[in-house]
This record gives structure tokens, sequence and C-alpha cells, in this order.
């Protein structure tokens, strides 16, 4: 049995990734669901409301940020789930890299987004 | 000789009646986790309307957002989305708890108060969500 | 050893050579038959003399890879009579005497210590010799332990669990004793620490609740991190040791696996913590990590 | 066909040590057995392991008080060994780290316990059996010693000599459960049996489902003779349902017992005028069992023990575990009602005839622990003495079997020990259903001089025969034989012992064995069959059970655990002496041997014992 326990991966580091994240994405979801539900309703989103608001450039951070804990913390948590399924191999180098494909597209795209709303179109 | 019987898998499901309290609360965890997730996607999608936007015309982001909170569907969904991050924020506040050893004999009290807390905001957040244009 | 019961087999073959194969063959089945006949006669009987009688309906898993009717799993009916303090096993032990001598099932000691009996009673793993049946709904339904590999009826095959335990390294380090009648000290708050710990009969209750383990095989499980524990925490352990344990439990098998589902601690027949356990070297695991950062 | 030094039959306390010590001696060890090791019965085990560790006692001591103990009849060699080895054993387990109680200084902790001089009994919480096993198991595994668990070992492989002292086992026949295998096991060195207590003799035990005494049985049919076998310590209050143990403690607190009348019967009966339920064990269990057979407990059965008087807070504060033991063994909260008691058979003194290296009189063959008797419990045991056996002679087995320098022992064994023939009247013959002498003392055939794999080859082969005999034919199921073996056994040799009742036991078991020439298996399977296992250990219940009454209704006179109804005395001049029933060409033979009561340095002298 032993040596199934070879040494290199240790999971400690995406644990506490998780973890940490997860602190971070409570205030910050708390805060985003408060601002663009309750404060702002949905429904009253305009582009210039949020060109006002993504100008600043705490909010802005903060937005990115969050776009990227956001995404670590899901496409980790997804990826751990599959792999306590019993997701190994060669399907989960697979479904490993898809997954990094997938939150790096997310990212950027989310990035430029971000800079649009600015309202400079650099991207 | 020394065959043996898998019973494989299969039966894991079909035995959610016996699961206790702190299996639910996995599966609720779990399942809110992807919701979230895929409304991430989906999100950054809806709001790349925002490039042309930037681009000149302002109205396609927000007729498109405005169009889409007139659909009651999407207010209806959106109570859902809310009631799926609270539950994640209320449990993940309990695991993290968890994670560092505390209240653990406490820990299926602490799923029925998520549980309960949930449905409280999502209740009185009902209003907000689906009042405004009726 | 008695060459009495050889005598009886040597007549019997000498009988037998007469025979064709095929006639010997009939024959056989013939018995079997009769057999089976019988045993419903005698489960007609038995049951009929409890008309009167406070009974108890067990509704039991049944499975053998090697005979016809019972090749496809069913579940078996028998009843039993009630008294008081009567428990799941000794319900199992009755219907097995008195009506099927092929119900198979690990028992032994009675008393919770030997771990042979755990079982999935109405829904949950327990210890069949430490649940009582007044406590149960009736009809009691008794399979074997899920997720592991039935071997036959209700016992299931260990072996994965014993794997597992032994992964862990689960002995003390006795490179650094003191010599002869010198003792290493320990003090009572470190002996209560590990308490709980040291209470595992090696039953699997635990293990067969957790779905992760379930899923996952590889997954240490519940039963060899608390394993791991006992000694991680004991103070009398050598560091050298402890820290060739903590890396085997954080391999990626390890305690990262654990995804607090609570299930094990709450069907551990001896109470342990488990879940406590687990976090408490998850903790230790990271502390031990930032070390070397 | 397997092949190692050192076959270790068992692997409760007594094999697992044994199996360490052959290791360390060098041997390629095998250990056998029908349970996984953890699973062996000295998990139960709640007091705690005698050693005089501390400033203050000292092994002489305890020596003394088990001599006084045994009532005179433990062998001195046997005793002086197990309490000089008994401190570096117990040592030993903590080094391997062993979760003992601890002092306040972080010593080991010790507490008093009935019968010693000194509170020498060294213990882990009330689980110290549990630890005992799981810490000796843990250095099995890191020693990587093979083990074959679930391997039902069912006769031993001896040479065919004329006189068992000649003879020499050279391995064992085992069947392995989940397959259905009957495989053999050569055994370069020796055969250790370490099978435990014979419990299922009886129908109410604290002994555990698997305690067949298998390995006596089987030491029994090759030549070995059982020692002092009617020797069974009785325990007073066990739960009626199951035989789980009610630890003295509840009457040492100020626990009562009733009868049906409500009557505080060890008083107003005149049981124990002075003491009441704190006298010791065997008079409060004849004492509950004369009520019982006055038609004045409850069902027939039991006796009440009643705690409710202490207090809640009290029992809840010293006595936690029996509140949880009651509720789930018994179902009843002892809290709000009072529990059902009754005597339970707890341990057998006796048992397979060894020096004190373990050694029988077969060469090649040792025995350890409740299975064997090198005499160190006489006619009584004390309390946290058998866990020491476990160590110690388990120890010295497994290191002798590996490497025999072989220090010439003082204890003789075999029939050359014998120094007087036994005569006793028996009601029907006892022994072997047909002619004697079919079934060979040895079961190795013509083999004398043979090279052990044949020898082993052929004992296989005949337990292939006698296993396709027991599956293939009709015939009666052996739960209706044991049930009524049982039976016999705990109302005609249980705590009262009548010569009528012994006699009757007698016709009974010999009725048992006329029964299980018919016996046979139906269940057709060769995947996990106890119902094959449970037909053989039936056989084995019977042999023991007989040697057992034998024993009990020769020994005329009232010592220890035995009690006769006509003999009230112990009496030295004529009875202190070890009774030995040797299975002789299938008809037991019963012959007694002197006990040595010539100390290292000291003659220990018989005197009243009372506490
Ligand atoms: C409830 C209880 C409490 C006790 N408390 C104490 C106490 O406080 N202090 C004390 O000193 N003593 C105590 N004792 C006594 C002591 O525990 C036992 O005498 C001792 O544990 C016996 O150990 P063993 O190794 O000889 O046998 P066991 O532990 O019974 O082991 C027997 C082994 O043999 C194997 N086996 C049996 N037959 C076969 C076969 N045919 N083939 C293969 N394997 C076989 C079994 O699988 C098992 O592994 C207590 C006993 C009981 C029942
Ligand atoms: C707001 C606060 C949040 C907290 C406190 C939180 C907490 C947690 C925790 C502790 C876990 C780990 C569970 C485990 O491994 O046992 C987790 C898993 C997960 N989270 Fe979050 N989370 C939060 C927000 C989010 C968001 C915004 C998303 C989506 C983008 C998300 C998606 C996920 C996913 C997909 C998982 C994996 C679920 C699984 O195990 O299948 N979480 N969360
Ligand atoms: S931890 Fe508890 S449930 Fe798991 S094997 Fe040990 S005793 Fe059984
Ligand atoms: S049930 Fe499994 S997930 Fe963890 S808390 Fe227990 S090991
Ligand atoms: S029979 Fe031993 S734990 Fe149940």
């Amino acid at each position: 049995m032993a040596e199934h326990y070879s040494s290199f991966s240790r999971h400690g580091t995406g644990w506490l990734l998780q973890r940490l994240t997860a602190v971070f994405l409570i205030g910050v979801l708390a805060f985003h669901f408060m601002l663009l539900h309750f404060v702002n309703h949905a429904a009253d989103v305009t582009f210039m409301g949020t060109q006002m608001r993504m100008q600043q450039l705490g909010y802005f951070v903060t937005m990115i940020a969050f776009l990227v804990t956001a995404t670590f913390h899901g496409v980790n948590g997804v990826y751990n789930a599959l792999v306590n399924q019993g997701l190994a191999g060669t399907q989960r180098t697979v479904v490993k890299w898809s997954l990094v494909a997938a939150s790096v597209a997310l990212v950027l795209q989310g990035i430029r987004v971000a800079f649009a709303m600015t309202g400079s179109p650099i991207l | 000789m020394s065959q043996s019987y898998d019973r494989g898998l299969v039966e894991d499901f079909g035995r959610w009646r016996d699961f206790s309290a702190g299996m639910w609360a996995w599966v609720f965890h779990k399942f809110t986790g992807w919701v979230l997730i895929g409304y991430l996607f989906t999100h950054i999608a809806v709001l790349s309307t925002a490039i042309p936007a930037a681009g000149g015309d302002p109205s396609i982001y927000t007729n498109t957002l405005q169009g889409l909170e007139d659909l009651l569907v999407v207010r209806f969904l959106e109570v859902g989305l809310l009631a799926v991050a609270v539950f994640h924020i209320l449990n993940g506040i309990r695991l993290l708890f968890v994670d560092l050893g505390v209240g653990l004999t406490a820990q299926d009290k602490s799923f029925y108060a998520s549980l309960v807390l949930t449905g409280a905001i999502v209740v009185a957040s009902i209003p907000t969500f689906l009042v405004g244009q009726l | 050893m008695s060459t009495q019961i050889q005598e009886q087999e040597s007549e019997q073959e000498e009988q037998q050579q007469g025979e064709s194969v095929p006639a010997q063959q009939q024959r056989r089945m013939d018995q079997k038959r009769e057999r089976a006949a019988d045993e419903e006669r005698q489960r007609e009987r038995v049951e009929s003399s409890l008309d009167d009688e406070d009974t108890r309906t067990l509704k039991v898993f049944r499975y053998d890879p090697e005979v016809e009717g019972k090749k496809d799993p069913r579940f078996d009916e028998f009843v039993v009579p009630f008294r008081k303090g009567m428990t799941v096993l000794d319900a199992l032990m009755w219907a097995r005497d008195h009506y099927d001598s092929s119900l198979t099932f690990r028992h032994s000691c009675r008393q919770a210590i030997c771990g042979s009996d755990a079982l999935f009673v109405n829904g949950s793993q327990r210890l069949g010799c430490k649940t009582q049946l007044a406590d149960l709904q009736n009809p009691v339904r008794i399979e074997p332990l899920p997720h592991q590999e039935v071997v036959k009826d209700l016992v299931v095959d260990m072996q994965h669990f014993y794997d597992q335990m032994d992964a862990v390294q689960p002995y003390f380090n006795d490179d650094d004793v003191p010599d002869g009648l010198e003792e290493q000290r320990q003090t009572r708050e470190n002996r209560e620490k590990i308490k709980m710990s040291t209470r595992c009969i090696w039953c699997g209750a635990c293990m067969s609740s957790c779905n992760i383990a379930a899923g996952d095989n590889e997954y240490l499980g519940p039963a060899a991190i608390n394993k791991a524990y006992r000694f991680a925490m004991d103070d009398r352990e050598g560091e050298a040791m402890k820290q060739e344990r903590l890396e085997i439990l954080e391999q990626e098998n390890g305690v990262w696996r654990c995804q607090t589902q609570f299930s094990c601690t709450e069907v551990c027949p001896k109470d342990i913590p488990l879940t406590d356990h687990i976090q408490e070297l998850k903790r230790e695991a990271v502390k031990n990590n930032l070390k070397f950062w | 066909m397997h092949e190692h030094d050192v076959i270790v039959v068992g692997a409760g306390g007594a094999g697992l040590r044994a199996a360490i010590a052959a290791q360390e001696e060098g041997a390629d060890v095998a250990l056998v057995s029908k349970l996984h090791p953890v699973r062996s019965h000295t998990g139960a085990a709640e007091g705690g392991i005698n050693a005089a560790l501390r400033d203050g006692d000292s092994w002489e001591d305890h020596a003394y008080d088990t001599m006084k103990g045994s009532d005179y009849l433990g062998d001195a060699p046997a005793i002086e060994t197990l309490c000089q080895d008994s401190p570096q054993e117990t040592m030993q387990l903590e080094h391997w780290g062993m979760a003992f109680s601890r002092d306040d200084d972080g010593r080991v902790s010790q507490r008093p316990f009935g019968g010693l001089s000194f509170p020498r009994t060294t213990y882990a919480g009330a689980e110290t059996g549990h630890h005992l096993l799981h810490t000796m198991y843990e250095q099995v595994v890191k020693r990587g010693i093979r083990v074959y668990d679930e391997h039902y070992v069912m006769r031993l492989a001896v040479t065919d000599h004329e006189d068992p002292e000649e003879r020499r086992c050279r391995g064992a026949v085992a069947y392995d459960i989940k397959t259905g295998d009957i495989n053999g096991f050569v055994a370069n060195n020796g055969v250790i049996l370490a099978t435990g207590g014979p419990g299922q003799v009886f129908d109410h035990t604290t002994n555990a489902v698997a305690n067949t005494g298998d390995g006596p049985a089987m030491a029994y049919r090759a030549g070995v003779p059982l020692e002092d076998m009617e020797f069974i310590q009785f325990h007073p209050t066990t739960l009626p349902s199951t035989g789980v143990l009610i630890t003295e403690g509840v009457r040492g607190e100020g626990g009562i017992l009733y009868n049906k009348d409500g009557e505080r019967f060890m008083f107003e009966h005149g049981y124990a005028n002075n003491v009441g339920e704190l006298a010791s064990r065997d008079v409060v269990a004849r004492a509950e069992l004369t009520e019982i057979n006055a038609g004045r407990g409850f069902e027939d059965d039991y006796v009440l023990l009643d705690m409710r008087h202490l207090g809640e807070e009290r029992i809840t504060d010293r006595l936690e575990n029996i509140i949880h033991l009651s509720e789930d063994f018994e179902g009843v909260n002892p809290l709000e009602e009072p529990m059902p008691v009754k005597p339970g058979q707890h341990y057998a003194m006796g048992g397979v005839e060894t020096d004190e290296n373990g050694e029988t009189c077969i060469s090649g063959l040792y025995a350890a622990g409740e299975c064997a008797c090198v005499s160190v419990h006489g006619a009584n045991r004390l309390g946290g003495n058998a866990l020491p056996e476990l160590i110690v002679f388990g120890a010295r087995a497994g290191r002798h079997a590996a490497h025999r320098e072989k220090g010439e022992s003082q204890i003789k064994t075999g029939p050359s020990a014998k120094t007087e023939d036994g005569v006793v009247d028996t009601p029907v013959t006892p022994g072997e259903v047909g002619s004697p002498g079919d079934d060979v003392a040895a079961d190795g055939g013509a083999l004398v001089d043979a090279p052990a794999g044949e020898v082993v080859n052929r004992a296989v082969e005949q337990e292939r025969a006698r296993v396709e005999h027991l599956m293939e034919r009709d015939g009666t199921n052996h739960a209706e034989i044991r049930a009524d073996l049982q039976e016999t056994m705990t109302a005609n040799v249980n705590v009262f012992r009548e010569e009528e009742g012994l006699k009757q036991a007698l016709r009974d078991i010999r009725e048992c064995r006329e029964r299980y020439q018919d016996v046979a298996v139906s269940d057709p399977s060769h995947t996990f069959n106890t119902d094959l296992i449970h037909t053989i250990e039936t056989r084995n219940l019977i042999d023991i059970a007989e040697a057992l009454t034998l024993g009990a209704l020769a020994r005329e006179e009232f010592r220890g655990a035995h009690w006769r109804a006509e003999f009230q005395e112990r009496r030295d001049e004529e009875w202190l002496k070890h009774t030995m029933v040797a299975w002789n060409d299938g008809r037991p033979e019963l012959y007694y041997t002197d006990v040595i009561l010539e100390g290292e340095d000291k003659e220990y002298e018989p005197k009243v014992r009372s506490y």
C-alpha cells in the first residue's frame, strides 16, 4: 500500500487556498449581492451606472480580485469534487488542464469586460 | 471461488433517505458550489456585452441586462441564485469553523441553522427581487 | 477426526461405485431437494410455534457466489421471538440456529469489543451486538456494510480496510526507549488527549459510512487517519516517526480527501470523534508545511 | 502447503507475544488464526496486568499471593517465573506504546485488586485487554510477521509413535474460511497453540463465541494430557442475555442483590452474614444460584443487582460504563431499574499441560495463554493474573520454539510425570463412540519417521475427507447438539457440583457424542461456511466437556473454584495433586501428578485460604 503514496503532491496548499479564498469571498460576495440587488436594484442597472462604479480604482481592483479568487475557488472546488469521486490517471490530467484553460479564459474575458466597463475598450 | 458481490456506487443515491445532517450539508454544499461556478461563467458571458457597449453603444449592455430583468423567470432564477449563494456562504462559514475545530459537536445544529437562515433571508428578499417593474 | 466417520465414508463410496455418474448426480440432487423441503417444513414448524409470542421480523440480505438461488442477491425473512434485552446479533443467531444454518455473519465477543459484526441495520452502520432490537422499527432490515464487497450474506471483504490501516504505519517507534524497567513518562493530559483515538475496534463502520471512501477507494479513510492520530499525538513518539507519518497523511489520498461529512463520527460505535481528529491533523499538516516554506 | 519455522495457532495476547518473540530469535513465523488478530477475546479483558513494579513490592510477594490464590494447586516454578518476568514484559508493552493509565508523575498507574497484598495491577482504563491486544498487533505489523487470518486450524500433524513423549509435531492443517481450501502448514521448529479459553462449553459465559477450546481439544487428541480441567472460574454478576460482565465495582460501591421476594438474600438467607454482597466471587455466585434453584429467582434465571440508591451522581462518576453496558446489552437503564444478573463461566484454570517453557510432552508442540496450563492459577485464578500469563509464557514459548537452547525445565510433562493412576466411577463409557483405538491418537497414520511434509500431507488428506463427508451427507444440525451440551454443563457442572449431577452430565455428553455421529453440514457452500466451522468446533466442545466433567467427578474435595456438595473441605493429604486426562487410543485416561510447592529458595506451605 505504502508505495502508492509517492511523494510528489502535497495537497495541503490547495486545501489551504480553498479556505483562504473562501474567507475572502464571504466578504466580497456579500458586498456584491448587497450592492447590485439591494442598493441598486438589478433591474435598474445601466451601463452608465456600471461605468461609474468601475472607474473607481478600489472598486475595480476588488472586482478583479473577486473574479480571480472566485474562479480559483470554484474551479479548484470542482476539480477536487471530481478527484474525490475517483477521477484518476490520464482522464484526470485532461480534466485538470481543461479546467485550467477554462479558468484562464474566464479570467481573461472577465478582465476584458472589466476594462470595457471602465469605458476604455483597450482589449 | 472467492468471487464477491460488488454493489457499486448506484446504491449510494438510493440511500438518500438514510443520510444524516452532515451528509446533507455536504450534498447541498456541492450542489450550490457547482451552481455558483456555473453562474460565474454565464455571468461573465452576459457582462461581455459591455465590450461592444464601451465601443460606443452603451444601450447594448443596458438593454441586455434590463431585458433580462424584465423576464419574470430571470427574477425567479435570481431568487434561486440568492438562496444558493446564501446557503453556500453560511454553510461555508460552518465548514470553516469545522476546519478550525470549533463546535464540531454541534455540526448538525449549525447545518440546520444555515438552512433556516437561508430560508429566512431568501423570503425576506423576495419583495426586492420580484417587485420592481412587475 | 473420528475414524468412525471415515468408515461410513468408505461404505458410502462402495455403494456409489456401482452407480453411473448421472445416477449419482441424480441422487445428490434428490437429497438436496429433500433437504430443502425439510428446511421448509422445519421453518413452518418453528414459525407456527411462535404464533402467540411477541415476535420481530428480520429481513436479511442473502448472497452466495456458489449456491444456486443465492447467486442473485435476495432478502430472506425470518420471524424470531422477541424478549427484552435482545440484540440484533441475538436475533440473527436465533434465526441461524433455528431456521437456516447457512445464514452467515461474523461475530465473536458479543460485547462490542471485537468489531466483527458491523452491519447495515435499518439504514445505518451499527454493531449487531450493541443494537437493541427494541430500539428498531419492525421489520428490521439487515444488510452487509455498504461500500465493501460482499463475500457471502452479511460478510464483507475487509481486506481493503486492513490495507488502509497498515498504510499509516500503525505502530510505535521504539528505537529510542529507556532500558529495562525504566518507563517512558507520559502526562495524564497527553494520555487523555489520545484516549478516545485508542478505542478503535476496527469494525469498519466509519469507512463504510463515508461517501468519499466509497467514491475514491484510495482514500485512507477515517479509521486509518484516526490510528495515525493516535500515534502522532502521543508525546512518547519520536519526532522523526511523527514527521514520517504526517507525510503519509498529507499525500493526496490522506486527510485532504475528507470533506467533513461527519457520517463516520456518527456511526462509530466507540464514540470516537473522528472528524475532530481528522481536522486536527489537517491543521497540523498545514502548520508543518508552513514551517518549511 | 505453507512452510515456516514457527507456526502460532491463535492470535490473541498469547499468540501475538509468542510470534514476536520467535521472530526476534530470527525465526520465520506465521500466525494462523480463525479470527483476525484484533478480534481475539483478549480484547475483552478489563481489569489489568499484575506486575511488581514499584518500591515496596516484590516478585516474591506477587508469587506468594498467587500461590495462596491458587489454593496451593499452582506449581511454584511456574508461578515464580510468572512473577519474575511480568515486570519486564509489562514494561515491554509500555515501550511499545501501550496506552496505560498514568499517575500524576507520568508513571503507569497501578490499582488494588482482589487477593493482592499490594496494589500492583497495571491498567489502561477499563479496557486493558483491548490496548494490550492492539499494541502487540501493531508490533506484528511493524515486523511484517505473516498473518493468515480467518484460517481455522482443524488438526495438528503429529507423528504416530506409541508413546506420546516420542511423538513430534510437524505442523498443522488449516481451513481457509473465505475460500474453503484446506492447507497444510509445515512447521520446521514448532507449533504454538494459543487458542484461548473454552467458555463455549457452557451456555452462559463471558467468553466469546469463538472460544471453543479448539487448541486443547486438538492437543488432547494428539496425545497431550489436559491438566486441572475441572477448575473453572465463575463470575457472579453477568448480564443474563449476553454474559457481559458487570464489574465487581458495582458491589464494591454498595450495589445490592435482591431475589424475587425482594429479599436481600446475601444477608437474609445467611450466605455471608458479615460482608453480604462483598463476599468473594465464588460465594456470591453460589448464593445466587441457590436462590434461583429454590425458585426465588426471576423467570427462574436471574436475580437483581440494584445500584439506584447510590444516586445518579455517584454512579455516573464511578460506574459510568456500567450504565452503557446495561443499556446496550440488556436494554435496562440501571438508573431507573435494577439490573438482572446471574453467574457466568469466566475463565478456565486448566488446559494443555506444559512446562515453564510452554512445551508439551510432544516435542515441537507448545501451548500458551488460557488454553495452556503451566499451572500458575492452580484451583483459582486471581484477577489480573491472566494477562501477565499471556505475555510471559507467550514470549517464552515463542523464544523456545524458535531457538531451543532448552533450559532444562523443572516441570515434568507427559505420562512419565505420572505419580498415581486415577479411578473414577462413570455411569457411561467416556471417549470415542464405537471401538476404541480406531481413532489413532496422533492422527498421523502409520507415519513415524516420515519427513515433515509427508506427515502434514497425510493430515491434510484426512481433513479433506472429513470435511467432504460432513458436507455431503444429511443429518443432525450441530446447533442442537451444542445447545444440549451447553445446557447440561450449565445445569450440572456449574458452580454447584453434586455427584449425581456430574454423572448425569457424563450421560448427556455421551448422548451428544452419539448424536454427533450423524452430524451434517447443510450449507453446501465453500465460501465462508460458518456452519462447517461450528460443526467442527462442536466436536471439540464435546471432548473438552467430557475431560472437564471427568476431573470434576473424580476430585472429591472443595478447593478453589471447585465445589462439591458431598465434600465441603479442602483435603490436602489426598488431593494436593494435578488432575490429568489423556486421550489414550480414544479413551480418556485419568491420572495424577504432583504439585510442586518447592520454589527457587523457599517451600510454599499450604495454609487455610482466608482473606
Ligand atoms: C470479560 C473478560 C474479562 C477479563 N479480564 C481480565 C483482567 O482484567 N485481567 C486478566 O489478567 N485477565 C482477564 N481476563 C482473562 C484473559 O483476558 C484471558 O484469559 C486471555 O485474554 C486469553 O488470551 P489468549 O491469548 O489465550 O486467547 P484469546 O485472546 O481468546 O485468543 C485466542 C485466539 O486463538 C484463535 N483460535 C482459536 N481457535 C482457533 C483455531 N481452531 N484455529 C485458528 N485459530 C484459533 C482465535 O482466533 C484467537 O485469535 C478476562 C477475560 C474475560 C472474558
Ligand atoms: C462567499 C463565500 C464562500 C464561502 C465561505 C465558500 C466556502 C467554501 C468552502 C469552505 C468550500 C470547500 C468545501 C470542501 O472542500 O469541503 C467550498 C467549495 C466550493 N465553492 Fe465555495 N465558498 C464561497 C463562495 C463561492 C463562490 C462565489 C463560488 C463560485 C464561483 C464557489 C464555488 C465553490 C465550488 C464549486 C466548490 C466545490 C464544491 C464541491 O466540493 O463540489 N464558492 N466553498
Ligand atoms: S473508528 Fe470507530 S467506526 Fe471506525 S473502525 Fe474504529 S471503532 Fe469502528
Ligand atoms: S465521513 Fe468521510 S468525509 Fe470525512 S468526516 Fe468522516 S471521513
Ligand atoms: S460481536 Fe464483537 S463487536 Fe459485536
